[in-house]
């Protein structure tokens, strides 16, 4: 436990510097995360809009606030995350694929 | 290379969950599961959208669910995504303690989502006799929210495993990477959740 | 550990080594022989299926056995035979041929191995615990619901933790393409069966999940009165089959596409030339597989999808063809000019080719969904599939046994019983097969107990069933080639077919870590470049130095003994309080290991340097 | 080697022959011999897409041949190493581009026959048919004729008949080869397809997706009579008379014991006030039941074998619903008898065949 003595210099200031700037940029994520939850469940509380204009509208909001979580909490922008991200379109891609046989054709 | 992982200063890598061949592996390994995870949960969504208005004379949608509770819910999942994004903060600053703290923090937040859930649930069964066996639509409903309820389970027991684990041995390039997956799974979880409250219950609430 | 060091050891040391193997090597070998077990129990049913159809309204079997013979001969020959032995075979030559010393979860490859094993034992048990399922492999959800007894829940059970295994098996595999590929082995230097073992794998990953949700959905509506599939409750048994064949189709390019890597291998090795149109051949695989994803419907055409859909699904399943012919004209494009070699391997490779040309325009036929009418659910569709599967899939198993039984084992396959193998084989298939594409349209529907009289059907089957024998027998000699191959057999040296990737530049069967240095890879082919334009030695790409291992492990074995007696118990907790009991105590016991393997620290080994030095002088030596 | 091949050609071509004797399978159930609309939109799409595959089979296989004659190793140069091509673009592209092609000439007249299959605009001036598949037997319903028959569907030649399919348990497919394609018998909705017969005959139905136990013996007839023979039959259909038989005293015991045993409670005959739109029975209608082609899907229509099903029906028909009534021989030779006088009409499958 040698690390643990040194509390003061765990990382070199370089890195604690970046690291910094990448939490307030996830900070920053949750609260527009937040502020889109709100939205969206502000516009189903009120009951003013229709189902017609409000589905989009929801479903817009959830795709922005998965984007959020993706790149930023997950990380997918980073260096290095060709492969997910690649794998995790793959699985979208089927996921809307599959999303839209049960969905339209089930009603046929 | 040697057995002994520990950090120090003057080695620490900047993402040391992916320092390490094993690291590195895990790494994409959970990424790819989760992209298997993807399609797992469109099947249950795709379920969900079929079977939504075919509710055999039971209850409804509308009939069924209130808003505050799902607000609240889903506050607390949000909250524990940031938690966990905290912990992994501090997992890159070296700073073992205060990356225990955020983890707890988190599995706190995992459990209050669950003990709503199964509340949730109990009022359903209780109050309006709406279980899994009432009709299409309320198979389809438990088995979509129950599949995401079962791997919040399994992220706590993971989490408390992983936790009681590596209490007593700091951080190292050995468990870095371990603490990285689950928090990637977590934020998954929390990905789930945000479709179902969206695809659910909001718009379960305006049709 | 030479070859003389294992047969000092004794037998029982010898089962507790591939018991708690992590070695990809042995998990390939023990893959290869599971899904070679299941794949001649598989072929026992067939012969049943045949022999009861040799004569019209014949009474070999029962009905309520046909069904279970039919059932269980498509999903043994599909789940835990072919699938098993190309998962074996990727196991055994992909790491070795992108240059690794093993695959990225070695533990995760074991415990999917033991899972599929013991999912498939499981299986299997219902043949003993009261009746094997009988609603066909697809196990359409309203007839599947309707089946009294057991079987249908040792399918759900069997499957799920079979396919469990092969999820671990498909995501082991990406991660392994991806992070270890050795130095200097791009992507586009990787060899053909790599890269189908990665977009297979790929396959696996996207198209596993659907299978398991909808297993689960069964289970729930079958023992926990659900109403998924319920319609009195509103459910919709459609919805089974779209998520049924969202799994199936891809399924089927998951068996077809290694293969087609194998085949790539085999030609361009035994026409001593490169594979022609490489960068083609890659992005064609990866078309079929995009496209693979997107014609799933096409297996519902009679259901009543409307016409739109039928329309969209049939050109989508045609255009697949546009790909599947690029690489048919890439192979013989390849063996064009060449200097072919025509040894037992090849004659797999080169069977497969009109064979599976027929597969492929039967296939294009049925994409014509009005055609489709006709054909759906017949034995034209049964030809159709068999053509696919055999003269694809199991021409490339034994195209890559043959390839590769010297790398594995060390001894050459004697190559005359090969090739009696291959012509038995080759005429069985064909006369079975062939004459079923009429009896298809002159009226036998597939999964027919009896056919009647004064049909004119008569003919057709018992010419079937004729060819079902040959077949038989071609599998036979094959089983006596193996014994006589492991007594008499010739040793092999490290490259027997003049190879052209890395397998064939190290030992035959290679060391247990694989690569004392790890191979600088120079281009496609880098063997052959460097017999060509170097030494014909590869040049390492890193010092020597140790070599991190994993630890064996028996929790893996453990483990999936613990899911097999929950799934047994699962299944019979519906009917006595002992299942209860063995449901949570083998699900705590398969915990229990997970715990443990989370809780102990597994760091592996190291080889020392000096070891591989002294490896690395003997080899010099000889 | 050698001696193998030859056999190997010997016995393909053996096969070739038996094939052609064989032909193309039995009349009226073949779907090689088209006597309908729908089966013959098939079978043009089969015959096309054959005509195209065999072009594109010859060509792989005239290459093939080539490569095999002209690239294998010879004596004298085992050793030859050869140029080691990567690729070709205008090769590549051309088998590409043509394939294309083949893809799209196979393409469009499919889809212009899967809209033309579904277009069920005029259903309303048509025979509309309610059809029901059931363990392991079907049922249909002539809606606007408010008839009810099991088995045995007689329809008018030249017309177009609108059938409206679905199941009341498991998936079955409804098949009529030589004159339409297969549409799925679905438990949660309707699946309506049309046929339209060109020639008067009995035509061999079967089920095509697997059922259950007797899955192979779902059989039905189709009876395609003429116009005025159909008229004549709805007419026969709608005024039977149950109470008013020529019975002789055998049967009359028949129907006695049939109304002791409360066969009625699954099998209706039928008399036209009883009728019910979309009523499904719970064993097959037995109006005309003298007249089948056969019964209970394959057996032939004599007294010996009706006898047999009574008192033994589960070996006949293995998971059949029918219950077991515990009939003396003597009992089940009444029943017998009584069935096989209810003869209804005379347009019966065997005047059409004649």
């Amino acid at each position: 436990m040698v690390n643990q003595a040194n509390t003061e210099e765990k990382v070199n200031a370089y890195e604690q510097e970046r690291n910094k700037e990448e939490m307030k940029k996830q900070v920053i994520s949750f609260a527009l995360m937040i502020v889109l939850t709100l939205i969206s469940f502000g516009l189903v509380a009120s009951g003013h809009l229709e189902s017609i204009f409000a589905i989009p509208i929801l479903l817009m909001m959830a795709i922005i606030q998965v984007g959020f979580q993706f790149y930023y909490f997950m990380h997918l922008k980073d260096k290095g995350h060709g492969m997910p991200a690649t794998l995790i379109y793959g699985g979208v891609w089927a996921a809307l694929l599959t999303l839209a046989g049960l969905g339209v054709i089930s009603w046929w | 290379m040697s057995i002994d992982h520990s950090l120090f200063p003057e080695t620490m890598p900047s993402n040391p969950e992916r320092a390490t061949l094993e690291g590195k592996n895990k790494f994409m390994g959970l990424w790819f599961f989760l992209g298997g995870e993807t399609v797992l949960f469109a099947c249950l969504f795709g379920i969900y959208i079929a079977l939504k208005n075919s509710t055999a004379g039971g209850p409804s949608s509308t009939d069924l669910f209130g808003l505050e509770l799902v607000f609240f819910m889903t506050v607390l999942l949000l909250s524990s995504s940031l938690t966990s994004v905290y912990a992994m903060y501090h997992m890159r600053n070296n700073d073992f303690k205060k990356m225990m703290l955020w983890l707890g923090i988190t599995g706190l937040l995992g459990i209050g989502f669950l003990a709503c859930e199964i509340y949730e649930f109990a009022h359903y069964i209780i109050d309006y006799d709406f279980t899994f066996r009432s009709s299409a639509f309320g198979s389809a409903f438990y088995a979509l929210v129950g599949f995401h309820g079962g791997h919040v389970i399994f992220g706590i027991s993971w989490l408390i495993v992983l936790m009681i684990r590596n209490a007593r041995r700091g951080l190292n390039l050995y468990n870095a990477p371990k603490f990285n997956t689950f928090s990637l799974y977590w934020h998954f979880i929390d990905v789930v959740w945000v479709f179902v409250f969206t695809v659910v219950y909001l718009m379960g609430m305006v049709s | 550990m030479g070859i003389a060091a294992t047969e000092k050891r004794s037998i029982g040391a010898f089962i507790w080594d591939y018991l708690t193997t992590v070695d990809h090597k042995k998990i390939g070998i023990l893959y290869i022989l599971g899904g070679g077990f299941f794949f001649l129990l598989g072929g026992l049913e067939a012969m049943v299926i045949r022999i009861q159809l040799i004569e019209p309204n014949n009474d070999f079997v029962s009905a309520q056995t046909f069904n279970e013979m039919l059932t269980m001969h498509g999903t043994t020959m599909i789940f835990l035979a072919a699938m098993p032995i190309i998962i074996g075979l990727m196991n055994v030559a992909m790491p070795l041929q992108i240059g690794a010393r093993d695959v990225a979860f070695p533990f995760l490859n074991a415990l999917g191995f033991w899972l599929f094993m013991f999912g498939g034992i499981l299986l299997n048990l219902s043949w003993f615990l009261g009746g094997a399922p009988d609603a066909g492999w697809t196990s359409y959800a309203s007839l599947a619901m309707d089946s009294p007894g057991h079987g249908v829940d040792f399918y759900i059970s069997g499957l799920q933790i079979a396919g469990a295994g092969t999820l671990m098996g498909g995501i082991n595999f990406i991660a392994t393409i991806v992070n270890m590929r050795g130095p200097g082995m791009t992507y586009l230097r990787m060899p053909m069966f790599a890269w189908a073992t990665l977009i297979t794998s790929i396959l696996i990953l996207f198209a596993f999940p659907a299978l398991t949700i909808n297993l689960f959905l069964l289970m729930f509506d079958r023992m926990f009165d659900t109403a998924f599939f319920n319609v009195n409750l509103g459910g919709n048994q459609v919805i089974y089959q779209h998520l049924f064949w969202i799994f199936g189709h891809p399924e089927v390019y998951i068996l077809i596409l290694p293969v087609f890597g194998i085949f790539s291998d085999v030609f361009s090795t035994f026409s001593k030339k490169r594979l022609f149109g490489y960068t083609a051949m890659v992005f064609a695989t990866m078309l079929i597989a995009f496209l693979g994803f997107m014609v799933w419907a096409h297996h519902m055409f009679t259901v009543g999808l409307g016409p739109v859909a039928n329309a969209i699904f049939a050109v989508g399943t045609m255009a697949i063809a546009v790909p599947t012919g690029i690489k048919i004209f890439n192979w013989l494009a390849t063996m064009w000019g060449g200097n072919i070699t025509i040894n037992a391997a090849m004659h797999w490779a080169l069977g497969f080719i009109p064979s599976f040309t027929i597969g492929g325009m039967t296939g294009v036929m049925l994409g014509s969904a009005v055609a489709d009418y006709q054909y759906h659910d017949t034995y034209f569709v049964v030809a159709h599939f068999h053509y696919v599967i055999i003269g694809g899939t199991v021409f490339g198993i034994f195209a890559g046994l043959h390839y590769w039984w010297p790398k594995m084992f060390g001894k050459i396959l004697n190559e005359t019983l090969g090739k009696i193998t291959f012509w038995l084989f080759f005429i069985g298939f064909h006369l079975t097969f062939m004459i079923q594409h009429f009896l298809g349209l002159m009226g036998m529907p597939r999964r027919y107990w009896v056919f009647l009289e004064g049909r004119e059907l008569d003919l057709g089957n018992f010419i079937s069933t004729i060819g079902a024998f040959f077949m038989a027998a071609g599998v036979i000699v094959f089983l006596y080639n193996i014994i006589h191959t492991a007594i008499k057999g010739e040793q092999a040296g490290a490259d027997p077919w003049d190879g052209r990737t890395l397998e064939w530049s190290i030992a035959s069967p290679p060391p247990y870590y694989n690569f004392e240095q790890l191979p600088l890879t120079r281009g496609l082919d880098p063997l052959w470049i460097e017999k060509t334009e170097g030494n014909g030695k590869i040049v390492p790409g890193e010092p020597l130095g140790d070599v991190h291992m994993p630890n064996g492990s028996i929790l893996p074995f453990l483990m999936s003994f613990g899911f097999f007696v929950a799934g047994l118990g699962f299944i019979y907790q519906v009917d006595h309080w002992l299942g209860y009991i063995a449901l949570y105590g083998g699900m705590a016991f398969a915990i229990g290991c997970m715990i443990v393997r989370s809780l102990k620290d597994d760091h592996g080994y190291y080889i020392p340097k000096e070891e591989l030095e002294e490896a690395l002088v003997e080899r010099e030596a000889d | 080697m050698k001696r193998l091949l030859g056999k190997t050609k010997l016995l393909f071509l053996l096969s070739f022959i038996v094939l052609l004797l064989a032909g193309c399978g039995q009349e009226n159930l073949t779907a090689l011999i088209p006597k309908g609309y729908g089966a013959d939109s098939s079978f043009y799409l089969i015959v096309l897409t054959t005509i195209v595959m065999t072009f594109v089979f010859l060509a792989v296989i005239i290459i093939y041949s080539i490569v095999l004659i002209r690239f294998r190793k010879k004596k004298g140069r085992e050793d030859y190493i050869p140029k080691q091509v990567e690729g070709n673009k205008t090769l590549e592209t051309v088998w590409t581009i043509i394939p294309i092609i083949l893809v799209l000439i196979m393409a469009v007249p499919t889809v212009l026959a899967t809209f033309d299959l579904a277009d069920a605009s005029d259903a309303d001036e048509h025979i509309n048919i309610h059809v029901t598949g059931k363990q392991f037997w079907w049922h249909f319903d002539y809606e606007k004729e408010q008839i009810h028959t099991s088995q045995d569907l007689y329809i008018p030649v030249n017309t177009k008949v609108y059938l409206h399919v679905k199941s009341d348990d498991v998936l079955h497919s409804f098949w009529i080869p030589s004159l339409h394609g297969k549409i799925d018998a679905n438990p949660e909705n309707v699946n309506t397809i049309f046929i339209e017969a060109w020639e008067e005959g009995v035509y061999q139905g079967l089920c095509a997706e697997l059922c259950g136990l007797s899955h192979s013996l779902m059989d039905f007839k189709v009876i395609v009579v003429s116009e005025e023979d159909y008229d004549q039959w709805v007419q026969d259909m709608q005024s039977v008379n149950v109470d008013d038989e020529s019975l002789d005293a055998v049967a009359q015991d028949g129907k006695a014991l049939f109304e002791e045993n409360n066969c009625m409670n699954c099998h209706a005959i039928g008399s036209p006030a009883d009728y019910a739109p979309g009523r499904v029975p719970v064993g097959p209608d037995l109006t005309n039941f003298g007249n089948r082609d056969k019964f209970a899907g394959v057996l032939e229509p004599t007294k010996e074998n009706l006898v047999e099903w009574l008192i033994n029906n589960e070996e006949l028909k293995p998971g059949n619903h029918m219950k077991n009534m515990d009939l003396t021989e003597d009992e089940a030779g009444k029943i017998a008898e009584y069935l096989m006088q209810l003869k209804h009409s005379d347009v019966t499958p065997e005047s059409v065949k004649d």
